[in-house]
């Protein structure tokens, strides 16, 4: 590292504008077939012209760049610094490292990051900051409402420190990260957050209960719900929200499909008085 | 047709363009929540209170949907910015509101699929600008087009559907029997389950399932607000990380 | 003698004999279960809200008693099957009705024990008859021998006691003091502790006793319904297999 | 497991029967001294007439099954199905599985999955069950009192599965099971989960309290019970069971020891007025 | 002056001796605590409620704070014995009375540094007597040497505050404007959290600091006392224990 | 050991009296540069006398135990029970045992030693014992204000036990203990009970809340405080003790400066009307 900084062609002001680029165009273009691979190349589009001034390079490097790639946004904007980190190596000694080694590492990287990123940052840093507004504007808080603008915000300034960690640390320090398992750690751990926070966001915000029951001779109607309620709270939505999740395990996740499926229910359900 | 109406609509129809464009990652989807939007039509009608309430209730469908590798379950602002301006004009109350949106939230996840297919162009375009050497093709493709097709592609219908729905939707809602509402409704509490099952799918390994119902029943029998569960959740899991990465390197 | 007692006497014979024959392995003991003998009993006698009353405060004492190993540390159908159709003759209230109880539910638990004396006869006859190449008298030494002793062990008795003991206990009922009455009802919130004492024996593995701990607690500090300690506690022993098993592969 | 289905003799019917024989009479003749094993014998006994047409081996294959055997009957059943793929195997290739085998293999199993079925089903299932209909009969709802049967209705059909389960995986699987390790981990998991549940259920349905006090001059009276309550509530009752758990540790499980000490404890305690 | 004020600050003055002379392990130190001093001022004085009250507010402020290696960050028997009796004595609120206990608490902290510092040259001569075969002077400098400094050290500022600080603190009291007041006020509570984070500094591995967050939240969340914790506490580091141990064992 | 017996010189009592020296002298003599030396060379000299007849052995011993020494006096008085059956040993066979071996086990538990019973004695036992103590003083009860007293009195027979115990083990089981790993493994426990512990009395003990709002036109006052509420409670003191936490892990625990800066603090915001 310390050898190498008086080569460095690669400025913070470079790092900066390529993770603007990336924070601002990430998703604009994103397509079924090539998701984010035009943004990614985008971003890295300034620092790969100050590093390959011969065209033919450059040229190269788009097209290396314009390869599939999808990752998360934030977490992910890691990526872009290991990149740019390789990318200011390789011009400088274009043996040591080849293009494909930096594609690699990028695809390799992309799928667990994503992982990590959308438990993280859409699973659970999303709704926290939603359901604060929320609750806020529910008790007529006009301000409240406005919190949502924290979760943007935490976004920018996580993803940019992700990036500049990610120059810095350059592919070594990922390599290692990789193959002392601690990413499966990290990825696991980041199940467990979001998990949780998704059986409790379902406890919070679905709801669900029948209004059947029945009445014997000489005694009180007797209501369904207050027997599902005896035997444990919260029965009927965690029910359906298992019955929905193994369907997806079974079947593949066909939102449309439940969607409707559920609607057409819940109408059915209701014109028998079940719900 | 009133100004106001119009006025709403074109705001509306912008600000679907402004969410759903993705200029700016973590920025553009949240201009589009319930919520704000709620606050915003709020603001612009002077009926900040509806707003508010209409937005919120609006917002717990669908704050918890993710959207893993590019699926859009269902769109929030679309749902947002045509069931909020329809409901503060006729003055429907925020639970028929919230039944009013669920259509409108699927039919814009309709958009987005369409915008995913024609947005391959783009990047198709930008390769063979690049093959070309005309490099700087590369950022308009990855921006400008791709944005005056979201423009066309969001910002007219929403304007449309505010223009032409409140009448339609007033006539609709009268003619759907009163069982029919209250199913729909039902419906509404529901399909946030879906959101969850699918990011439950998405995450969630075998092993750790446990966790969820642990979150789940901790809401359910404990009452803590969402917030605690992400606080003991990142202790677990940071709890879970640390010691494990102590027994690694033992 | 009035009908009305002899004809629930009869029930009551009649039902022992069918909750302790074991015909049905987790359905003879559930049939015993002062809980739903109450309920029976209001039934027959048309007292069915001091039934259930009675029957559920005695399941209290009876709920989490488990046999390892064929060990009855105490009878609940012996329990309830005397004491419940007493209190219901008498006007019993349901604190005194537990009271009564246990000694009955300590009688039953030696019949148990002669039960499983006598029954032994069985297995060595059967044997013997394998042997001899009789082989149907297998079937017929598991099931009907062993029930008709079971009925005139179990069946004789109750009904005996449900005729004789009424006036019987009535004046020893008045004839104990208040202290004394007030030192049996203690020990009957007090007796369950052994029923739990002993699982945890039976169960419980020295690394593992905090738990008995943590769910104690949890009830005392949160006072969680006891189904939501089983929910965590289910998460809680899958992911300590799940995660166990997932060391195990590496 | 393949290329055997052409032969196998044993049918649905047979499990279906030989499991309904157990279920049934599984403890009707149970004794001090063998407890299971008759039952044990009397369910295979269809099934191995079928297997072995000859008398003689009928006649071992029945008293192999006379030997000794005591299990849970619910999750045990399982060794119901493994021993008819055994002596379904054996009664096909007589000299590859001796009866030492299957006996062994039967005792191996029986212990730890009396532990797992006694904490499963009569320490989790049951009492849950049993708690679900006492809270409603004591809330003066007939319908509740009857409940309970949900628990005999669970069980037979969890003993079916198991049954069926035990048949289909056969000894090769069991054998891998135990191997690996799992059945320990299995053991462990129901333990905590057992320990926890009887922690709940002693919380629930244990009471003590204390009346004793004392008054100083010129001040309120003191309950020794109030200050119980402020160093922990439920402190009584846990000791209590606590100090019964270490008397058994120490001296073993007298029920009746103990049952009697605590009412006379509580009869003279209460005359002293302390309880 | 009055016998009265004389009393007390002669007590005040022994029981600083006796709760900073360290005679007594755990004693020692215990008998200084706010709690006991205020109740032992209260029956002294015949303030018994007024005594508890200010005893036990103080002592929130002191009851967290542990001695790693010799550090005495703030001494809460300084603060008892001069606050607790002025307040008696002036009739301070509570509040009022914990505020001014600080700066007490704080120069009680600075005699322990010098006691410290002294105590240096009785080991020294220990050694030395040691080294000449005058081997009962160890015990001797291990004990009366010491404790003849603390007395002195300790017993008479505290005596001398005690009869001077009355009036000083009352026309102290009245010049700091009500803000000010406030102010300090504020500090009383907040300053446990110096004794809490220290404490956390001096025994929290890093992998383990989530059991801080876990532990401060239960109680916030769940509203359960502090010894809640402490049993939900030992379980949990029991379970570490022994699943640590049967792990290494395979 | 069992062949050791015949010729133990230590007696129980002296054991006794050697812990009675420490608990009551252990921090009499503490000083900034020997801290506990002297009181535990004090606490030795009877059962050295006793062992080493000699006054040269004698005075070696003593000068053995004056050097550095430090722990906690509770759990740590083990040590003073393992010293006292090493330097038995050792009067014994003065060549197996050097007069080094001890002071380096003595300094080798010293350490883990303290860090264990502060946490436990100090951070666990006491403030259980005070909270107790307080919250009954709190509502007038003057009987309550003495249960501090429950603290020395358990403090005082928990080292007695641990010194007992120190002897009866010696060295060897000692030994094993640290090398186990097991020593780490009780540190590690000792640890997440001790920050639960500080956990829970912070949020109990600490608190500070703002008073700062705003207020727009057209609507209510906005409290501060509601918002960070609705965030979630607790926040200001949680992020307090995070804050000095990191403060003192990078300047070092300097109690009086914060405790300075704090009370400074504090009377600022109050000017401002902010707390
Ligand atoms: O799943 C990874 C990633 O895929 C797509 O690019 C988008 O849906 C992102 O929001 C998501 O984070
Ligand atoms: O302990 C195993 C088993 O032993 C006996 O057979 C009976 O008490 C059963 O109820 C029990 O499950
Ligand atoms: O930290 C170990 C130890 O150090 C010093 O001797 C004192 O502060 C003790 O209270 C403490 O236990």
């Amino acid at each position: 590292m310390a050898e190498n900084t008086n080569e460095r062609k690669i400025t913070n002001k470079d790092i900066f504008q390529a993770y603007n680029k990336w924070y601002w165009l990430c998703e604009v273009s994103h397509c079924y077939d090539r998701l984010q691979s035009l943004s990614f190349c985008a971003s890295q589009q300034n620092a790969l012209r100050k590093l390959y001034p011969n065209d033919d390079d450059y040229q190269e490097a788009l097209q290396r760049h314009l390869q599939f790639f999808n990752t998360e946004g934030t977490i992910g904007s890691v990526i872009h610094g290991i990149t740019l980190s390789l990318e200011e190596e390789k011009s400088m000694n274009p043996d040591d490292i080849s293009g494909e080694m930096i594609i690699a590492l990028k695809t390799g990287l992309m799928g667990p990051i994503a992982g990590i990123g959308d438990t993280l940052i859409w699973g659970t840093l999303k709704p926290i900051c939603l359901a604060l507004a929320t609750t806020m504007a529910l008790s007529n808080n006009l301000i409240g409402a406005f919190f949502v603008l924290l979760f943007p915000l935490a976004g920018y300034f996580i993803g940019l420190y992700m990036c500049k960690l990610g120059y810095s640390l350059g592919r070594n320090a990922i390599g290692k990260l990789i193959q002392s398992g601690l990413m499966n750690r990290i990825i696991d751990a980041c199940s467990i957050l979001g998990l949780m926070m998704m059986g409790a966001l379902s406890a919070s915000y679905v709801s669900l209960t029948t209004t059947a029951g029945f009445k014997l001779e000489n005694s009180d109607p007797i209501l369904l719900q207050n027997i599902l309620d005896g035997i444990m709270p919260g029965l009927l939505p965690f029910a359906l929200i298992a019955g929905i999740y193994f369907y997806m395990k079974k079947k593949g996740t066909k939102y449309g499909g439940i969607l409707l499926g559920i609607i057409i229910a819940s109408i059915v359900l209701a014109f028998f008085d079940i719900v | 047709m009133d100004t106001g109406l119009l006025l709403v609509a074109a705001f509306c129809g912008i600000w679907q363009f402004v969410s759903t464009t993705d200029f700016g990652y973590t920025l553009s989807d949240t201009l589009g929540q319930p919520v704000l939007v709620g606050a915003l039509l709020g603001i612009i009608t002077g009926q900040i209170e509806q707003g508010l309430l209409i937005g919120g209730s609006l917002e717990l469908m669908y704050l918890g949907i993710i959207y893993p590798g590019g699926t859009v379950p269902a769109c929030a602002s679309s749902a947002a910015l045509v069931a909020i301006p329809i409901a503060l004009r006729t003055g429907l109350d925020a639970h028929a509101a919230t039944v009013l949106a669920v259509p409108f939230g699927i039919l814009g996840s309709v958009l987005w699929n369409i915008k995913y297919s024609i947005n391959s162009t783009f990047t198709i375009r930008a390769e063979k600008s690049v093959e070309k050497k005309d490099f700087n093709a590369v950022t308009r493709n990855a921006s400008v087009y791709p944005m005056i097709l979201t423009f066309v592609l969001t910002a007219v219908p929403i304007f449309l559907a505010n223009i032409l729905a409140p009448t339609l939707v007033e006539s609709m809602i009268n003619a759907i029997p009163a069982w029919a509402m209250h199913g729909i409704e039902v419906a509404g509490g529901v399909l946030p389950a879906i959101g969850f099952a699918l990011a439950v799918y998405t995450i969630g390994k075998k092993e750790f399932l446990p966790f969820f119902v642990i979150g789940y029943f901790i809401v359910i029998y404990f009452e803590v607000a969402t917030m605690g569960v992400a606080i003991f959740g990142t202790c677990i899991a940071l709890l879970y990380l640390f010691l494990k990465n102590k027994e690694s390197e033992a």
